[in-house]
């Protein structure tokens, strides 16, 4: 039976190239009309050469996370080919270019080997169209119609008459070629909804959402992989009335989002580990002086500069922890692309409402891979406004105000007329500074009541959804961009007849507490898998809940697997 | 540019005098602070120029002439050591219309702050930047500052600075500032006049004031006997002769060293707002699909 | 019956001048002749004016915190007597300018009133003598001799002839003045053991304890309350060999000395919490590294600028889990100035011996309060040589060689021919850069497994010492510099015949964790108090020993006192 | 400085060459980077000098032009971005026998690290510091940088940089840099010399590098066509000349700008100590007795 939920890798030497084009380029193909996908991209760290890899999912339905190894193994080179060759799954198949690469004999996959470079330099007479041969050869052997690789050619090139021409021919010379091979395999494409969705990776997905909240203002500096959120927001803001700087370093950069959102901009910036630790400073003073900014922490793999591009689940400490003194702020982790949207509108929700920075813990995975998503409806999503002192005497008025809710009216340079001093010293409700214990104390609690209300808005199934058994034994919870691989496990292992639940919050502080003290107590037994050495969520957990789960955790710069979950809910359950 | 409705605005007086600039709150300096006498040239120039309190920012660090917000009934924010001008480029990259100053120390601005100064100056951002010089660290009490001079002993430098001295008006000149001018917070009329003339340069306007730290470096009698103005027939548009001076000088020139026009940062990035077609969210998605 | 066992507190304004230094003074003479005192000195935020005080506890006895209130208020002006009246016990002695102040009558106070102000000016016509004439009244009062205030002012104003006829004809003024007053109180120094002891503030015992263990290279940027390590390293260092620079930034300072320790200086940098969170990114790349340094972090409240001259335990969660990624590095607290110079000496021998940075958290109190000290024995506190790669053939050396220590040898610069690149990325044994998962686990391992081997050496009575009942049904489990104030609060509830116990790690990373385990198991429940909002060392515990610790936190500036631990221990046990 | 003891030293080539600088590690460059030309510049100066390859140590930030270390038989530190001179200047003041090389790149050194080079200049410490200028950030590929010209069309200012760029020679010169020089990439044997005369140099050696970015900024036409030597005659201790000259040249000078001799950093402070009655510990606490 022809299966049409596979998984495709691609590997070989960035020196050669095309690795991340030729994926994505049969992804988008793909998506377009109507299949679900999901990418995952790693790149070397040298600047030029060094093994990239690009792995797509591609199903008629809905795929939630990666999968486990891969079905299909494209070999650009002899390395990709040794590189790759483990992680293919039994019933697989290896393409790969015969004229570089010599695979072992190997009776359980099946080998299509072309002479990719060779036909592209003597057939085509043009080496630079391997790239869009391999993807006629890939249409052609697992279902995709070329047409919809030739609009996407078209639309690339469609200022280049000339290389356009070329390269239709290359696609369809490949396309034409796998009519030579005998196919032995059973993946195969059928058909799909040809439903109009939208291909995003997690940068453009926050992008978006921010956008639609109405952020007006960021500044960054470049870093991988937070880079593209500058860079789109560079192009995109002044379309939307807004202002982007890149600024001269990470502190600059969140100094200038506080003095944009001071002076009355929703604003945000974007960054990875380094630069976030050296916002750490600068995020107490937001906190402190009560003005609402939204970080994003695109984590990799640390600590220090670690390995750039690859992920990792580390920077949960710094962002719950960081900082000298206590203070509060608000951790957000979206759990997919398309919850990337959500998450990102949210954390500009928080911020606004409550004049306190929100951090959006997103990693390398999420940053770069692609999902097809479904379009936005953007009415969910209300946009929120920050309290101002509308009607009040300016005379009377207070910034720092003690109230219910412990937010408290803030001003607009320039469109109100009560003045004030925002201010990182200890304040009375005037702003003032006032160095008693009793202000320090009125004003802390203050400053932390935030959070108790904020609380309430967060601790619901939305955003701390459940999935599973009712009654299950085993309660996993999870956090940010493992939530596809938890999904798929919790599915095969109830299939197994186990049973197990997760639950995946996507506000990490304040936690959604009467949720998970629910979840917890639904179950016997808590595991807390994370892609990070100290297993920095289950800390948190335990410190705050008063449990003491069973932690698993990945580090190396991969995610996890659906399998390598599901062997963990079957060592828990079945071989304990 | 921020979303909300503009406050009616309450009928201010008809004429804003200096009283109306001050907030309540005494200033805490030590008696003779050079300070006190750059917060009345600053009161003296917001009158002078009749600007609405409520669009007025006064940005600061921290420090004793980080102090300044809080003596002030403009808006104003008292943030932290050495940020200043990137906050304060926020601040005027998100609400154009506002007047901002930054106020700070030479520590604030010159030491911890050096690195963002080259690049307010270099991007041109529409602010006038009042540099409170006092040649030592007044708030942390009286180590030694990048204006120390050389052999200067202090708590810190108990056998004497080593480093040359920064030169704040060579420094503002090499970053590419559009304004550099220096006062005296002894002489607070020409302050004054130099402060006008800032916030009306559609610039990066910088202004380095000597103001001297009575209570642990006090420096007036030098100044007093060494200041003077720049040379006559001075020609304030010839880069070259004004980093010359500031390159031999001894700090000790008052007045307008430099000026010149260049798109300040502000406008610049609001004629990309300009030239390009607007989007709603719907139309930009579409190219992700 | 006498009491030699009291307390003296004087406040005022600053603009008058004198409170600070009338004290230490007092402090001074008292302690040259064998009295232990303990001082504590709060500064106003204005740069000149405001309120600042000083209160020193003097006994015969070793005293161990503050104590509780004050037995005798020397107010220099009104706004003092009013700020203090409160904080006078039942009892006690208020001594006041009778020009300046006026009292309410009180009959639970005794209550001496002297035209300070008045005689300086007109009988001694020498006002900047007012300081001196309170000092021989307090002397007069209580029973200093003269002499030794005598000795104190002539040391002083060695230089100036003039002033010091003046000063001791002031001093001598003061004392005879008291023959007038009826003393009705019942405070009087005894005798002391004229013992020669020392008098430092933990400032100074953390700097000498530093020079004692090798540092010899300073780096810091000034901020209260540490800027005085800085001064003192400035002026000191060179006269041990060293070097001491002031730095552009806090960044600059951590990052010189990481430098420094690279080309083999044992190497510190002092700071406070901006600084410290300024501190961060390289913090990591210490660790990563694997460069051994030391950082004071004198805590004062926070958050951001917060209340910079007061005191707050808030930046616990900064040193255990600032930083992206993960990454070790050892947190230590001293208990006492006496316990700054050992744990300052610890610091270095860890930092050495593990090759990772030590972050020594002091606070505002510690940093500036004096007591009297025994005379440091040198001998008992060995240095620490790192590990140096001897004898290693230089083609074979790996710098970051996994062992069963996870130490690695470590070459210098110019003293050793292994030549290597030290480095933030992750790498393999040589450290070359590789991006490896496996690399990155196996070298996540190395760097964390020195945490443990660390925590041998730091998992016993001397560094986590015990203190109470045996059989206790409350264990107090403290930090810092809290610990007289739980000492004496035991001392009390044992008195009171309450079964109550503590405990006081001086190393908070690693945790001692079998002591703290036997001890934990061996009471009923476990009460953690500590100068903060978040609890954050009970949080710390109950995450990583599995516990619900009961939460006691002040905030506000001002140390715990030994009545209100006290107070919390029979609610605990009395009322509960 | 450090306690311990010297390890005997393994017997070195009796004269080493260019190969023995070099570690086993091929550089990841992109084919044509310029950094291949600084690299082998330095590789020939250590050769020149014949310096110890275990007295040198090679200190970084993070990018493109920060690999360096890994290339180098010396000692190497790979730390984080723009650290780079205050983490050299902890080498130098505890170990003053070491030649102490920082390369880095514009971002590093101009952007993230600006706030470090004028204090490092100012304080004249004892180092090299070669900035390869590709006036683009390399390894983040391709957004602007300090350096960038106005108008520069990058990933991150897609309408144009609005910054006026960094000049680094007038930037070190006004921060009072003791030897400031400029080379080019594609002219190793003369960017070899500049090494040289600025590791001999006792202070703070700043050279200025144009190494293109073959990848995402080529430039060799332009600096092929546009570079040219500093004036005939030209006189390296005449600050007002070169301060006049980087003012208004187009970066595309090459050679010796400015040299001073000053007492370097390491000089001063190890002055102090000389001076100073040394203590021991017991001698020290006396003092609290
Ligand atoms: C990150 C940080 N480091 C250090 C300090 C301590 N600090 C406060 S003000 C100041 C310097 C003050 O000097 P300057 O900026 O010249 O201002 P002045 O008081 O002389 O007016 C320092 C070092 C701080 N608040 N924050
Ligand atoms: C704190 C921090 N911010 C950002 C980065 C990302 N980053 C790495 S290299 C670099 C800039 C590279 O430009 P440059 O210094 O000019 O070196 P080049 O690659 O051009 O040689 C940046 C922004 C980082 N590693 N650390
Ligand atoms: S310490 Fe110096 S700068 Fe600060 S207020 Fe006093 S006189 Fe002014
Ligand atoms: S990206 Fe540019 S700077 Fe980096 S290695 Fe390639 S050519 Fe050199
Ligand atoms: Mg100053
Ligand atoms: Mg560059």
């Amino acid at each position: 039976m022809a299966r049409d939920d596979f998984i495709i890798r691609i590997g070989g030497d960035t020196a050669i190239g095309g690795v991340i084009s030729t994926g994505d380029n049969f992804t988008t193909a793909a998506a377009r009309i109507g299949f679900r996908t999901f990418t995952f991209r790693t790149y070397p760290s040298e600047i030029k050469g060094g093994q990239a890899w690009f792995q797509v999912r591609i199903s008629s339905k809905p795929v939630y996370s990666l999968g486990d190894g891969c079905d299909i193994l494209i070999a650009f080179d002899q390395e990709a080919y040794e590189l790759h060759r483990a992680s293919l799954n039994e019933g697989g198949v290896l393409i790969y270019d015969s004229g570089l690469v010599e695979p072992d004999p190997d009776g359980n996959i099946v080998r299509y080997g072309v002479p990719f470079q060779k036909i592209a330099r003597e057939e085509l007479e043009f080496v630079r169209g391997t790239n869009v041969l391999i993807l006629g050869v890939m249409a052609g052997l697992f279902g995709l119609p070329p047409a919809s690789l030739e609009e996407m050619v078209k639309s690339r090139y469609k200022r280049r008459a000339e290389l356009m021409e070329k390269n239709i021919q290359a696609l369809h010379h490949g396309y034409e070629y796998t009519k030579k091979i005998q196919k032995e395999d059973r993946f195969w494409l059928g058909t799909a909804d040809h439903k109009a969705r939208l291909v995003m990776t997690g940068n453009d997905a926050i992008t978006a959402g921010a956008l639609h909240a109405g952020c007006r203002y960021f500044a960054g500096y470049p870093i991988t992989p937070a880079s593209d959120i500058l860079e789109t927001m560079a192009s995109q803001l002044p379309r939307f009335g807004g202002v982007c700087l890149q600024a001269e370093d990470e502190m600059a950069a969140i100094a200038s989002v506080i003095g944009a959102s001071y002076a009355g901009a929703k604003a945000m910036t974007a960054t990875s580990g380094p630069g976030f630790s050296l916002m750490t400073e600068l995020l107490g003073l937001a906190s402190m002086a009560e003005i609402p900014i939204v970080i994003v922490d695109a984590q990799r793999s640390g600590p220090s500069t670690g390995m750039p591009t690859k992920l990792e689940q580390g920077d949960l400490f710094q962002a719950l922890y960081g900082g000298h003194g206590d203070f509060p702020r608000i951790v957000l982790a979206p759990a997919s692309v398309q919850n990337c949207f959500r998450v990102s509108v949210l954390a500009f929700r928080l911020a606004e409402k409550y004049q306190i920075p929100v951090i959006l813990l997103s990693d390398q995975s999420l940053s770069h891979r692609t999902e097809t998503i479904e379009r936005v409806d953007t009415d969910v999503y209300p946009t929120t406004e920050r309290l101002r002192p509308n009607g009040t005497n300016p005379e009377d008025y207070l910034r720092y105000q003690i109230t219910d809710s412990g937010v408290s009216p803030m001003a607009i340079p320039g469109l109100d007329i009560h003045t004030y001093v925002a201010t990182g010293l200890e304040h009375d409700e005037r702003g003032h500074p006032r160095l008693s214990p009793q202000t320090h104390e009125e004003m802390t609690a203050k400053r932390f009541h935030k959070l108790e209300v904020a609380r309430l808005d967060i601790d619901n199934e939305e955003l701390c959804p459940r999935y599973g058994a009712e009654d299950a034994d085993l309660g996993i919870i999870g956090w940010g961009a493992t939530q596809g691989s938890i999904r798929e496990a919790v599915d095969r292992a109830l299939a197994d007849g186990l049973k197990v639940a997760a639950m995946h919050p996507r506000v990490l502080n304040p936690l959604p507490e009467s949720r998970l003290r629910e979840f917890i107590n639904s179950v016997d037994r808590v595991l807390v898998p994370e892609v990070n050495y100290q297993g920095q969520f289950a800390h948190h957990l335990a410190a705050s809940l008063g449990i003491t789960p069973l932690r698993f955790n990945k580090i190396g710069g991969l995610p996890f697997t659906p399998g390598e979950i599901h062997s963990k809910i079957q060592e828990v359950l079945v071989h304990a | 540019m921020p979303d909300g409705t503009k406050v009616a605005q309450a009928p201010e007086a008809d004429v804003l005098t200096v009283k109306e600039y001050k907030s309540g709150d005494k200033p805490i300096w030590c008696p003779g602070c050079g300070d006190f006498g750059v917060l009345s040239a600053t009161y003296k120039a917001l009158a002078a120029l009749q600007l609405q309190r409520h669009e007025v920012v006064v940005a600061s660090g921290i420090g004793c002439s980080s102090r300044t917000p809080y003596f002030m009934s403009t808006f104003g924010l008292h943030g932290v050591h050495g940020r200043t001008l990137p906050i304060a480029t926020g601040m005027k990259l998100a609400n154009p219309d506002l007047t901002i100053l930054v106020m700070g120390g030479d520590g604030d601005l010159m030491s911890i702050g050096a690195g963002h100064f080259p690049h307010a100056a270099a991007r041109n951002v529409d602010l006038t930047c009042i540099m409170m010089d006092n040649q030592t660290y007044g708030l942390t009490k009286a180590q030694a500052s990048p204006t120390s001079l050389m052999g200067h002993k202090s708590k810190s430098t108990p056998y004497g600075v080593v480093a040359k001295p920064m030169l704040p008006v060579l420094f503002a000149l090499a970053s590419g500032a559009t304004f550099v001018a220096r006062g005296y917070s002894a002489k607070p009329n020409d302050l004054t006049d130099l402060i006008v003339q800032g916030i009306e340069h559609p610039g990066f306007a910088f202004i380095h004031v000597q103001s001297p730290c009575a209570e642990f470096f006090n420096t007036y009698d030098y100044y007093d006997e060494h200041i003077k103005d720049l040379p006559p027939g001075w020609d304030r548009h010839d880069l070259k002769a004004a980093v010359d001076l500031a390159l031999t000088e001894e700090n000790v020139h008052l007045g307008v060293f430099y000026q010149e026009e260049r798109p300040s940062l502000s406008k610049a990035v609001r004629q990309f707002e300009a030239e390009h077609k607007q989007f709603d969210l719907v139309e930009y998605v579409q190219r992700f699909s």
